[in-house]
This record gives structure tokens, C-alpha cells and sequence, in this order.
């Protein structure tokens, strides 16, 4: 019997058997319980495709309001090698080792920002990759002697952190975004690009964005060159922008 | 108090004179139900002596050997001297293989054909010393199954107890490993609807159930061997439990110990309520599927947990005491010592009441401070749960507190879609995490928790155990015979002569033969 | 401000803003956790027509098993008017003035027999509906003087069932099915129409179904009359098998 | 422990001298704060009085006409008289409108002109006499709300707090009205992210925040007005809330109070430490937004649970209780009785770790205690949540228990999407049926259950008081100012002259004038 499921091929959800399209759902209508909601619920998840609908839980959440949970099954099938998966690809090394080769290879102190912009003041992510204490044991990017790593808090305008990273001629900028709601985030940090196109640096900054909504994809979409989501530790970033600034200079293997 | 793995629970101040009682009422009704046992046999229980002596497998259509020569015996009113006998005479007269003592058995003539006394006592000390034999091979592979939990040792209690059921024993497989790579300790796969009214035991590996996986032989041995080997890779031993229940109660728990599984469902009145068994044929099958138990080191979950799914659990809460004591009273009757009696309980107070914390936690206490050497099982809510998930989990989520508090031997999970389907895998993964959180955020909370004298849940207690008795006293006046007639347990109510199986109970023969059960009654 | 949502025209689910179309979904992968696993995720809920994507939540939760929490918007929508809604329409009378009204238009007692059947153990449900006791303080059909009801318990066979409804002229069946586990249910409850077709029976009997997983429109396609799920009381079945026995002797107004 | 609703908690014996100590030391803290406080106005405080004196409304640009006025008088160096003082003069001048008052003032000229004394006797009493009769008017508004709050009765504690928080304030009333349907008892519209920062108090009804929707005096009178509605529909009064926090605290805790709010976010030091708020306008600001909620009964909810979403729940334990003593200190010394002094706290501690529930009892119970008199408001865990939303659930559903056993008065609930997204309306219904389930269940168990003598729970109290006093006696020796420099709050250290809002610190003159101080003061 061969222990772990495949990793190649066309995958679907999991029940109980293999490739049964088992999934659970669960959603409010605006609408009183009762036959004809029960129709309804089922009806959207038919319209999502499901088959075998099983309405498993219809309650009144409110005056015109009723709560579904529902079990189903799907045709949904992914051909994982169709797949396409941005990634960020990391080669881990020590923390000595790579503060050596970095100090190495560039020859000074890598010079990274953080901030967390905009009206956003949630400071803990962005403190989590860069101050000393760091995250769940690793050491923060403020440790690395071969960075020169300068956090600059929350609720930082970008058109400051823009003008800053010019001051101290960063190689990076680490931008947090964590509320998201209608997406705030996105359009904060597309303007922190324009901000530092605007001032001729974008060129010459990494740009990263971190923050528990975001992943490499979306990070790309929005103009950065790294993307890093939920659980991200310091010696991630720090393995990526001591890597990417080697590439940059031409004086290495990139990442 | 403290437990013997460590764990203090809180202090639960019970009448000991009351205690005493109880047990003296539960031996005083498993008396008369013994000295019927004693003066009977079923085909079950025939059928497990011959699967022991070596007829296994099946014959043409799929019958199993050992029901083909159990139905002549019994057809031609052979049965009341044992089965063994006959199996040893066909022995006698040349028979080689076990389908070979099936068909000489089929073909004996009508009536019983007369042996010598010197024959007979030959036949008697044949099969004995074959079933001395093939009781000690079951007694090597017992004792492998004890080395490898040894080596590789069992988790803390609470040991997390979870179902795989998707009715194929691959599938079931690949589930069982899923859950012990998640936290389960103990594997329970669930049997197909209806197993337990089958008399006989379905042969290999199967794939087609219906809400479970049968049982039998080979399925369990596939599971087993999975289980050991994830075993080995988790550096953690998992323990395989199954169902010895329904009207092959001997022969599974016979097979279960051959395949050397952990545990054991095994009840003494489950089968008579819940399966319309007749009660005549359970309480023989399960003395003697206990005495195998005993023999095999294998724990008994017994079913009070059911009782509260038909009737009330908060009226009803008295009949699960009562019920552990008789299921105490039996299994000590069998052989079994305390650390392999796993009584059975559960929360299963309806929700929608008020301060239902306060009487689970009596009642779970009560049941840990009565019985402070078993193994508890501690069932999760079923019965009140609806298809709302979120709320299930979170009702399940009191249950594990509940068990962590009171020192719990074996928790089952609940499951979050316990309403709607057999769990699926992302059903048992979400069950262990918030399992694996209340543990750690609950261990020590058992000792630091006092119950407040004379409170909600002392005086539930002890009204509880209160009631407890004046039920026993009841039974043991009547008879459990008659008390499971006026529906004192799970509030159904059966009937002596009714039920499935009582063809199968027959009356012992003067010179009855069970080489088996000598050496059961022996230890 | 309207208070109630409409009940009429379109619906969609409802997170936070009327048709903002927000569900939420969870299931399985059999696949490592991992950035190739997320897209899987997102794939497969994009394949069931879900927009803004968001994976919540990744675990591992075996080797070679993710578990997923997701979080997307549809577009899926509903016309309310559109929609067909099998039902059983029931008229309530008061205990007293349903007995009484029965046993006028009547002139007997209905005959109703029930049982849960097949392997299927679960007594609980159709006790609730026919046990003198019933159901959440609304009492069983045993306790209807109008009804002749008679329990026949679990675990029944089909052809003992049919048999038994002829031999008791009965007027109502009331067949239980709890387990459902790969419709074993669906098999269990056609074979006793069968049964009852066998021995002619079928046209003169009100067949019932019911059970957790059940509803009308199950118990119509697999050719019951009518069809009860959860949370259903005794006093719903009593009006509904006395206004069909009135209606098919075309002495009262149909249900 | 019998609380003032008749519920009961678990005893927990605390050393009286050292409870006594903190709240000396607490006063010792507050003391050169007040005195401070005392020499200085705030923009914020004059546009409050300015309000209240009916400028209300926005000019020209959306720019509302108090900060007009204000910032004229600001930039010409005359805010340290007073705001009303202006205000009087205009009036004597003539003006009708408040519109035209704050032109009047905006052609003010650059240097202050000269009254005599006899004006500016009759300024005042012009001005005290408005004031007198504005104050009337807000008191009548406050007894209404509270006339319709002895009407229909709140539930039974604790008050279940469910936040609503879609960005526009007419689906924020669908969703409260829902929420109310399904048991909430508060209901508290999230700011939109960064209102904080904001000099000035939008205006009018608001379509779009983000994270939150905005605070207005009209958002108030819709989302009031709704939930009047709402609560006769339920027969059951609905408590609202709003935050009186950032650079407006005493503007919101006005329109509020007009409003007929019932609680608000109120803090010494969250936004200070959170929104990097200069510390010396934060303290004048809350000194005065305190002194209008006494005056209009709001209940104030401190923001202590904010402490352990930045510093590690374990560690900064005893921070939280130093504030709380702070925070209660300065409540009184604004007038603030105990029954209107909701102080915060939270469940957060890391679930990954052992016996969190020890400690987070320890720490719910010493709250609880220490502070009898208080509607204490729980914080569910939001830090240590992630997508997993069962797990959350499971995690939510453990505040909620205790929550329950240790009395809270105000009980946030958890959200399964935490780590999300503001919350649906599933998601507050899933909380509230859990919430509904778990204090039905555990109704009476504060009162059954005890704490071991000496045990973990006992311990981790003592210690973490112990500490907390420790930490009062730097604070008291050091300052407050310097402590905050020290990052002994939330691990986030700011400095005396940092932050935002400075500049809006005004010396008061000697002849400085604020009737409503006057009036709050009188009191
Ligand atoms: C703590 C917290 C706060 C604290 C913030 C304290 C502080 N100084 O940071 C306080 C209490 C002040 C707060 C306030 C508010 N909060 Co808040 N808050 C949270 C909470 C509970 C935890 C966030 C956190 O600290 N996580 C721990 C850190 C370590 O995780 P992380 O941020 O994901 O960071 C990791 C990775 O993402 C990554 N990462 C993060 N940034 C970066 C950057 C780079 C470059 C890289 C490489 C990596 C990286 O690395 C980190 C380590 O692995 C979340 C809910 C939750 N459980 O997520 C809500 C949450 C983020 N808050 C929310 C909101 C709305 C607010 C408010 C706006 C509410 C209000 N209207 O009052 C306010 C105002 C704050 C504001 N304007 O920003 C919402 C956001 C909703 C949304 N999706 O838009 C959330 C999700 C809660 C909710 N469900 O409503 N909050
Ligand atoms: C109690 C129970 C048992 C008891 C049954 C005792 C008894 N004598 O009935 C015991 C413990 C014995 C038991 C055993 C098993 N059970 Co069971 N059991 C349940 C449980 C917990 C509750 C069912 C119940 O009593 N509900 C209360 C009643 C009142 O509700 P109800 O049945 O829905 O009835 C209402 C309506 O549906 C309706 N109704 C029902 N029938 C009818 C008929 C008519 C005509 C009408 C009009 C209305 C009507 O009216 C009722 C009142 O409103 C459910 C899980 C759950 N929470 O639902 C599992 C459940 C039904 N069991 C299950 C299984 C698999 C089994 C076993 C087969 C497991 C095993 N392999 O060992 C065994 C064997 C039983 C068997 N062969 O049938 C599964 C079924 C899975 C599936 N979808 O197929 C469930 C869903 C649990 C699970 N998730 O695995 N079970
Ligand atoms: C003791 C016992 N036996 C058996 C079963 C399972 O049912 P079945 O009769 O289908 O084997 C149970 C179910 O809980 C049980 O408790
Ligand atoms: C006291 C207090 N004020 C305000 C807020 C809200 O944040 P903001 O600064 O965005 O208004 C909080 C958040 O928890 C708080 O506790």
C-alpha cells in the first residue's frame, strides 16, 4: 500500500476515499429559513457545481437571515502539473554563514527599511521580521551584522518611507500591509511603487511586501519583487535580500 | 484524588457504605445469570472452540467452516456436548484438515453415535492438549502485541479514541494512519450496519459497508499490521480496537485477540437492547467472549454510553451506574481485572439545558471515583447534535474539558459532523486539534479544581448513585431478566424468549465438553 | 431602512453587504502543505466559480493530507421565482379538533404502521414520531384517538413491512431510514415500494418516508407520497396522513 | 465570591495590604498627571465646549466649524483664555449662528483685543449661563436613554459584545440589528482604521471606512436609533459603544453622550502607546472625555487587552493589572464611579503553551477581584489566532467558559474569522449560539467550583499582583511620562514630546475659561 498520496497528477478534495470531492460550506442568505431557503441554499451550490448537496444545517441567524452548513461533493480536479506556482525560492544557510558570504560578496552592510504604511498601525508583523527579538526564536534582521536594518514602525506615510529609502540609499524596503479590508492594502502598496518611481528608486530597491493576506503572487501583481505571508520568519527575508543583492550586483548566484 | 497514571481529578466525597452495596446487589445479579450461563452453550461459542482447534476459512458459498459443522451439530441436537468433542472424534478417525472435520461432521448420522468410555476419554485429551497448544500460540502472539506496546509505549491519558468507517478496509487504512499522525492513540474501526445481527463471521478482506467496515479476521489483520507499522514510525505504540458485540460476541473477540487487538466493544446488554438480541444468547456469549478477553489482555469498552441515546441523559443518568456495576460484576465473573475493564460513559445531556456542566462533571467524576482502577471510556455528544458544525465542535470541545478534569482513561472525539456523515478525514483532524488544546490548557486543572461541599455537583452525584443503587436493588430482586423486560436500561424494554439468536442457546450436555473453557476457568 | 430583506427576486450569500456573495469553505487535499498545495486550493475553489480567493488557513493534517479553510465570494444568485419548492403543505388543527374531524370524515380509525428498516437500527427517530411519549412535548401518533398506530420497531425487513401493511389494511406506512452512508437509504427505501407494488398495495397505501438525511423532495424520487426530515413532530405526520386519507376518499378538501 | 448580580465566582484569597498599596501607589501615579493636566486645554477639549455651546456642523471645504474657530484661536495664541471665552465675545458682538461665531473668530485680529472687566464678567456669565442650559438639554437626552433602559431591562450578565464593522453605517445596521436578534446585548461599531489620527470628527452619514466605519454624531444617531427600534422590537434594551480614543476623545465622548451611547472605548495610555498619540495631550484629553461620560453615565472600557496583543500575554500579565489600577485611578479622579469604570483585559495567552487555562483563570479571577465593583469587559483571544477557524472556535468557546466561571461583566466575543476579515454575520451568529451554549452550561459553576489552596491558580494570582505592584512603585517613583519612555506598557515605548498631537496642548491663562469644566467639576 503506498503511504502518502501522490504529489503528481490531477488532485481533487478528500473525503473519506480517494478523489471522492468531499468539501463543507457554509453561507447566510438573506432570506427566512424554511423549504424555499433550503431550496435556494442548495441551488447556489449547485450553481458552484457541487453534486450530492447535503443542506446539514439551516437555522435562523436573524429576521430574514438564514445560516447554511453543506456538505458536497465536487468534479473539481487540479492537474498539479499545469499548476503554476509563484514562489519565492530560499536557500537557507546559517546565521554566521550567511552574514560571511554576505559581508563578502557585497562588501558592506546591506541597508533594508521597514515600515508598516498608511493608516495601518499594526506594528507586530513588521517588528516580528526586524527588531533583535525576531519571531518564534529566530533572530530579527536588526541581529544580522550584515545588515544595516532600520525599522521604522507603523502608521508610516509612503511618501516618507519613499523619500527614506532614498536618504539612506536602501537596497530594500520591507513593507507590512495587515488590514485589508475593501482592499486598502492593495492600493497602499501599489503607491508606495509609484512613491518610488516617482523618485527615480524603484530600480534600485527591493521591493518586499509581508503581511498575513499577502503571498508571493500578490506581491507581484502589485509591482514588489517579493511577497512573504503568514509565518514568515526573519531568516526567510533575510535569506532572500542577502541572495537578491548578490544577484543584482552580478557577483553571485541568484535566488 | 489521585490516579494511578498521576493525574488528580477533583475530590468527590461519596457514601462508601453506599458503594458497597452497589456491588454487593451487582454480584447478587449476575449470580442466577451465571448459573444460567453455566448450564449452557451457544453456537458462538462452539463456533469460536473450533476456530481455535483450526477451522477457519470457509467452505463452498462462502459459509465459514466453522458455522457449517456448529449447524449440523446443532441441526442433529449434537451441539449440548460441545463441539470439541466432535471435532475431536473426526480427529480420531482420520480427519486431516479442519474442511476435513467439517464434512465428517456434516456427515455423522442423525443420531449421536455411541463411543467407548476409553474412546471418549482419548477424544477429551486429543483435543485438549491441540487447544493447550493453540492457546499458547495465542498466547505468543499476545504477548508480541505487549512488546511492541511496551517498546514503543503508549501516549498520556487521555488516550484519544477515534472511528475510521468508510466501509473499505483500504480506505480505512489510509484514514487510520492519517489519525495517528494527527494524535490518535487508539484506532476504532467501525462495523458495517447490521454486523451484529449476522451469525457468523464474514471471511477476508472487504470493501463494500455500509456505514463501517465489517469485521473479520483479515480486515483486522491488514489494519494491524498498518497500525504497527505506523507504530514504529511514530515511536508511539496505536492501539486497534473493534466490536465484539452482536451474535458472534466469542468468535470476534477470539479473532480480535488472534489479530491482537487492544480493545474491545463488549457488552453485556447492548446487544439485547440496541440489536433485539435475545438477552439468553448475549449473557452466555459475552461471559465467554470476556474469559477470551481476560486471556488476551484485551480491554472491554462496555456500552452504557448507549443507554443515554434512547433514554434521557439526565434522568437516565442512575441506569449508566447501575449498569457499570453489573458490567463490573460480570467482567470480574470472566477473569477480567479492573485495568482491563473499560466502562463506558458519556456527555450527552441535552444542551439546550441549563448548567448541564455542573451534572456531566458529577457524573463523570462519580463514574471515575467508583470504578478508580478502570480504564474509563468517555463518549462524546451524539444525540443532540445537529447539522450546525460550529456548534457541534463547540459542544464537543466541553466534553474534552470535561474529560480532562475528570482524569478520563479513554476519550473519543467528538465529531463536528457527527449529525450528517462517518467522519472524514478533515472531521478527525479538526477534532484532535482542539483535543490536543484543551489538553494542554486543561492538564493540571483536575487538581487545582475543588467542588464547593454540598453543591449542584456533589448532590448530583450522590443522588445519583443514590438512585444507582435503588435500580440494582430492584434488578436484584427481579432478576435482570425481567428488569430488562420493564425497560429499566436505555428504556427499552425485551422479553427473555424474544429476539434474535435464542436458536442458537443450547443446554449443556451432562458430559459437555468445552476444552477451551477449562482452560479459562482455569487461570 | 427596510428591515426584513426581500423575499422576492434575486439572493446571493450574504457576508457583510447585501450579495456581497462571501462563503466560506473547507476540505481536504491529498497533497504536502505548501506553496504548490495553496494553489491547488485556489484552483480548486476558482474551478467551483469562486472569486477573491482566500486561503485561510493551510495545515498539514497527515503526510500527504492539507486541510484547507477558504474564504471566497460567488457570484452565484438565486431567482427566487424560478425556484421550485416541493413541499408538503400542511394544515394545523388543534389535537382535539383533528381527532374529531378524522374520525367524522373517516368514520374509523386510520391504520398506520411504522418502522425503521433494513439493517438501519435507529429507533429513536420513528419512535419519536409514534411513541405515546413523542417528540419535544408534542405527542406521538400513538396517542391519537383517530389513528390506530402500531410501532413495529428497528431493523424491520421490507417484505415483513409490506406484508404487514396488508395484513393490517393499512392506510399509512411510515418508513424510518437514518443510515445513509453511500444511500444505502435510497436502495433500502425503493426496495419497499417495490415490495408494497409486489403485493399490490401500493395505490392503496400513503407511503412516508423519513429521517436526518430525508426531505420531500428525496422521498417523492424515490416514490413515497410524501417525505419528513429533521426536527420533524408527530402532530405534522398526523395532519398530514388525516388530510390524505380524506383526500383520496374524496371526502374533504385535499391537504 | 457574591458578585452585585448575584453571580458567583471562586474565592480567591489576595493580601488586602498589597491591594491597598497599588491603589496608593495608582493615586501617587496619577497626581503630577492631574496636576499637569490641570495647567493645560486641548484643541480637542475646546471644540468640545465649543460644541456643546452648538457649534456644530461643518463649514466651507467639509471642514467642521469647531475646528475652524479652534485653529484660528490657536494660531493667534489665544486658546489659553478659552474657547468659550471667544465664543462669548462673539455672541456679545452679536452673532447669531454658530456658523457666524466661528467666523467672527476666524476675523479675530492677529493680536487680542482688550475688554474691560465688567465685559468680560458679563462674557462669562453669558457663556456659563448657555452652558448651563446646554448641559441641561444633554442631561435630559441621558435620561431618556436611560428611562428607556430601565423600561425594557438589559439581559443578565455578562452583556454580550459583538462588534459590527462593515464600513458603511446602513449595512453596519442590518448587521446589528441581526447580531441583536441573535442575543447580542452591545453593540460597537469599529472605527475605520486611522480615525484616530484625525484632528477632527467627520460629519454626517458615512458609506465608507475601512476596517471599521467611521465615527460620527450622525453614524451615532442612525446606529441609536436603529437599536431603540431594535431593542423594543426584542424587549430588551441594546447597549452601544464607540470608541472615545485618538485625537477626539472628548469631541466623541460629547456627540456621543448626545447620542445616548452607552459605553465607550476610553483609555489613558492606548493612544499613546498604539497610535503613537503624544502622551501629554492623550492625558489631558482623557482627563476631559472622562469627566463627560461621568456626567452622561457611559460606562468607559478601558483598553489593558491591548497590552498583550503587543507584549507576550504570560509575561506582561501584571502590566495589565498596574494599568488597570491607573486607569481606575484616574477614572475616579474624574468623576467616574466604580459601576461605570468597565475596565479591559483579556484571554491571550499563547495556546501553543501548557495550563494556559490555570493562568488565564488566575488572571480573569484577580481582575475580577480586585476590582468588585467594576463591569470588567473580556477580550477573547485574537492574537494567537490564524485561518484555522475550527481551531478558533474551539478557542473562543475556552474565553467564553472563563468568562463565564469568573463573572466578567462585559464579554467580547470571540470571532472565529479573527485572523481574517472584519466579521460576517455567520460569523458573530456561530459566537453568539457558542456563547449561548456555554453560559447556559456553565451557569452556576463560578459558584460550585474552588480553587486549591496554594495551587497554580492561587499562585500565578499573587505573583502577578506582586508584580504588578512592583511595577506601580517604579511607576510612581519614576512618572508616568518616563515609564511610558521605558516601554513598560505593551512593549512599545514613547516619548514625552513624540507623537502626534502636541502642538494641540495649550497652556491655560490664568483667566482661562471653560464653563462645562466649570460644570463637570462642580459635580
Ligand atoms: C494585534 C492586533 C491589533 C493591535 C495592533 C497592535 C500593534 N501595534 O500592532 C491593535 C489592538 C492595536 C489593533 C487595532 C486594530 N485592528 Co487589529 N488586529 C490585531 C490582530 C489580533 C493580530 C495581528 C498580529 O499582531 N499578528 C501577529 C503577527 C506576528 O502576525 P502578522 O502580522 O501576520 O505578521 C507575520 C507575517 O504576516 C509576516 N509579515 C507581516 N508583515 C510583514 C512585512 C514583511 C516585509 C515581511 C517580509 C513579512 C511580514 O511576518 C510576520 C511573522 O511571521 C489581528 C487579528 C489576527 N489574529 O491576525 C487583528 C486585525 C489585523 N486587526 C484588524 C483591524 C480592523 C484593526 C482596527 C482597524 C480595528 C478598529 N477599527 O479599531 C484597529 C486599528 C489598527 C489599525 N489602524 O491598523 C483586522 C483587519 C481586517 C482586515 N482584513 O482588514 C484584523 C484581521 C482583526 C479582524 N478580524 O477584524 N489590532
Ligand atoms: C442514537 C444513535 C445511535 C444509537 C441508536 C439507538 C436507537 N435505538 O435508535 C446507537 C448507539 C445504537 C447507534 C448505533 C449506530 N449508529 Co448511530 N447514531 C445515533 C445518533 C447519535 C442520533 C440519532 C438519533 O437518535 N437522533 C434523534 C432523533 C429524534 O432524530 P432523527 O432520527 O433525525 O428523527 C427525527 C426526524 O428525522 C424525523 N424522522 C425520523 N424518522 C422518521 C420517519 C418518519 C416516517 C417521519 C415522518 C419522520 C422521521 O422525526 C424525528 C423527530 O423529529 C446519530 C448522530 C446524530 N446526532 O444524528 C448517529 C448516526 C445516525 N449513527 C450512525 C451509524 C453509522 C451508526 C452505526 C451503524 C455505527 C456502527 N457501525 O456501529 C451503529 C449501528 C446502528 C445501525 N445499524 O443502525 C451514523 C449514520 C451515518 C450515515 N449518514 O449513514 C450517524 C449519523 C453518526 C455518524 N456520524 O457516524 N446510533
Ligand atoms: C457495545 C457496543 N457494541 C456494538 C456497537 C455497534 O453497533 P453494531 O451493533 O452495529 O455492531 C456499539 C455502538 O456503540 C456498542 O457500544
Ligand atoms: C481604548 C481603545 N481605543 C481605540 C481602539 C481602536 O483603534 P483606533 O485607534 O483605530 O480607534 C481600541 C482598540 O482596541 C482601544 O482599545
Amino acid at each position: 500500500m503506498s503511504r502518502a498520496p501522490s504529489e503528481a497528477g490531477v488532485v481533487r478534495p478528500y473525503g473519506d476515499r480517494r478523489d471522492d470531492g468531499a468539501v463543507q460550506l457554509s453561507f447566510v442568505l438573506p432570506l427566512e429559513a424554511g423549504a424555499r431557503a433550503r431550496e435556494a441554499a442548495t441551488a447556489i451550490a449547485r450553481q458552484l457545481g457541487l453534486e450530492q448537496v447535503h443542506v446539514a444545517a439551516m437555522e435562523r441567524a436573524a429576521e430574514g437571515f438564514t445560516f447554511f452548513v453543506v456538505y458536497a461533493r465536487t468534479a473539481a480536479a487540479v492537474d498539479l502539473g499545469a499548476l503554476e506556482v509563484p514562489e519565492v525560492t530560499l536557500e537557507h544557510r546559517g546565521f554566521d554563514e550567511l552574514n560571511a558570504h554576505a559581508l563578502r560578496a557585497v562588501g558592506r552592510r546591506i541597508v533594508v527599511l521597514g515600515a508598516c504604511t498608511g493608516a495601518d498601525a499594526h506594528a507586530v508583523g513588521i517588528d516580528a521580521i526586524m527588531n533583535m527579538k525576531g519571531f518564534a526564536g529566530d533572530p530579527g534582521l536588526e541581529r544580522y551584522p550584515c545588515l544595516d536594518a532600520r525599522n521604522l514602525g507603523a502608521q508610516v506615510e509612503n511618501v516618507d518611507l519613499a523619500r527614506a529609502c532614498g536618504a539612506a540609499g536602501a537596497d530594500a524596503v520591507l513593507v507590512s500591509q495587515v488590514v485589508t479590508q475593501r482592499d486598502v492594502h492593495r492600493r497602499n502598496a501599489r503607491d508606495l511603487v509609484e512613491q518610488l518611481e516617482r523618485l527615480g528608486l524603484r530600480g534600485r530597491v527591493i521591493a518586499i511586501l509581508g503581511g498575513p493576506r499577502i503571498d508571493h503572487r500578490l506581491a507581484l501583481e502589485l509591482g514588489y519583487d517579493a511577497g512573504f505571508g503568514p509565518g514568515t520568519r526573519p531568516s526567510d527575508v533575510a535569506a532572500y535580500v542577502v541572495a537578491e543583492v548578490i544577484r543584482r550586483r552580478g557577483t553571485g548566484p541568484g535566488p | 484524588m489521585l490516579l494511578d497514571d498521576g493525574r488528580r481529578v477533583p475530590d468527590l466525597p461519596l457514601d462508601p457504605e453506599e458503594i458497597g452495596r452497589c456491588r454487593e446487589l451487582a454480584a447478587a445479579v449476575t449470580d442466577p445469570v451465571l448459573a444460567f450461563v453455566e448450564r449452557h452453550t451457544t453456537v458462538s461459542i462452539e463456533r469460536t472452540v473450533l476456530r481455535l482447534l483450526g477451522m477457519n476459512g470457509a467452505g463452498p458459498g462462502g459459509v465459514p467452516l466453522a458455522n457449517l459443522a456448529v449447524d449440523e451439530l446443532a441441526r442433529r441436537g449434537l451441539l449440548g456436548r460441545g463441539a470439541a468433542w466432535w471435532f475431536g472424534l473426526a480427529l480420531r478417525e482420520g480427519a486431516a484438515a479442519p474442511a476435513d472435520v467439517a464434512a465428517r461432521i456434516a456427515s455423522l448420522p442423525e443420531r449421536a453415535p455411541k463411543v467407548e468410555p476409553s474412546a471418549d476419554r482419548e477424544i477429551r485429551a486429543l483435543v485438549a492438549e491441540e487447544t493447550r497448544a493453540a492457546v499458547a500460540e495465542l498466547r505468543d502472539r499476545v504477548a508480541r502485541r505487549d512488546g511492541l506496546r511496551r517498546e514503543l509505549g503508549v501516549g498520556p491519558r487521555p488516550h484519544r479514541y477515534l472511528i475510521v468507517a468508510t466501509g473499505n478496509i483500504h480506505d480505512d487504512v489510509a484514514q487510520a494512519r492519517a489519525a495517528a499522525q494527527a494524535g490518535a492513540d487508539v484506532i476504532a474501526v467501525i462495523r458495517s450496519t447490521a454486523q451484529s445481527l449476522l451469525d457468523y463471521v464474514p471471511e477476508g478482506a472487504t470493501t463494500e459497508g455500509f456505514g463501517g467496515t465489517y469485521a473479520t479476521q483479515e480486515n483486522f489483520r491488514i489494519m494491524r499490521a498498518a497500525l504497527d507499522d505506523e507504530s514504529r514510525r511514530l515511536g508511539r505504540y496505536l492501539q486497534l480496537t473493534n466490536y465484539s458485540s452482536g451474535l458472534c460476541m466469542p468468535e470476534i473477540a477470539y479473532l480480535a485477540a488472534v489479530e491482537r487487538l487492544d480493545m474491545l466493544l463488549n457488552d453485556a446488554m447492548y446487544g439485547i437492547l440496541f440489536r433485539d438480541i435475545n438477552m439468553r444468547r448475549t449473557l452466555c456469549d459475552q461471559h465467554f467472549s470476556r474469559r477470551i478477553c481476560a486471556l488476551a489482555g484485551i480491554v472491554i469498552n462496555t456500552g452504557e454510553d448507549n443507554y443515554i441515546t434512547t433514554a434521557d441523559a439526565d434522568e437516565a443518568a442512575h441506569t449508566v451506574i447501575a449498569s457499570q456495576f453489573v458490567n463490573e460484576a460480570f467482567a470480574h465473573r470472566a477473569g477480567l481485572p479492573d485495568r482491563l475493564v473499560g466502562l463506558g460513559h458519556a456527555f450527552e445531556i441535552d444542551p439546550a439545558r441549563e448548567d448541564t456542566i455542573a451534572r456531566e462533571l458529577a457524573q463523570a467524576l462519580l463514574v471515575r471515583t467508583l470504578f478508580p482502577a478502570a480504564p474509563i471510556k468517555y463518549m462524546p455528544p451524539t444525540k443532540h447534535k445537529g447539522g450546525d458544525i460550529f456548534f457541534a465542535h463547540a459542544y464537543d470541545v466541553m466534553a474534552d474539558v470535561i474529560g480532562a478534569v475528570t482524569g478520563q482513561g479513554i476519550q473519543l472525539l467528538g465529531m463536528m459532523t457527527e449529525a450528517m456523515h462517518n467522519p472524514l478525514l478533515m472531521d478527525r483532524f479538526v477534532a484532535l486539534r482542539a483535543a490536543d488544546y484543551v489538553g494542554r490548557a486543561w492538564r493540571s486543572m483536575g487538581g487545582e479544581l475543588e467542588l464547593r461541599r454540598g453543591g449542584l455537583v456533589e448532590a448530583r452525584a450522590a443522588a445519583t448513585l443514590h438512585r444507582a443503587r435503588l435500580l440494582l436493588e430492584e434488578v436484584a430482586r427481579e432478576g435482570l431478566f425481567a428488569a430488562i423486560g420493564k425497560a429499566r436500561f436505555g428504556d427499552v424494554a425485551r422479553q427473555e424468549t424474544g429476539g434474535k439468536g435464542l436458536a442458537g442457546v443450547v443446554e449443556r450436555d451432562p458430559d459437555h465438553f468445552n476444552p477451551l473453557l477449562d482452560l479459562l476457568e482455569a487461570r
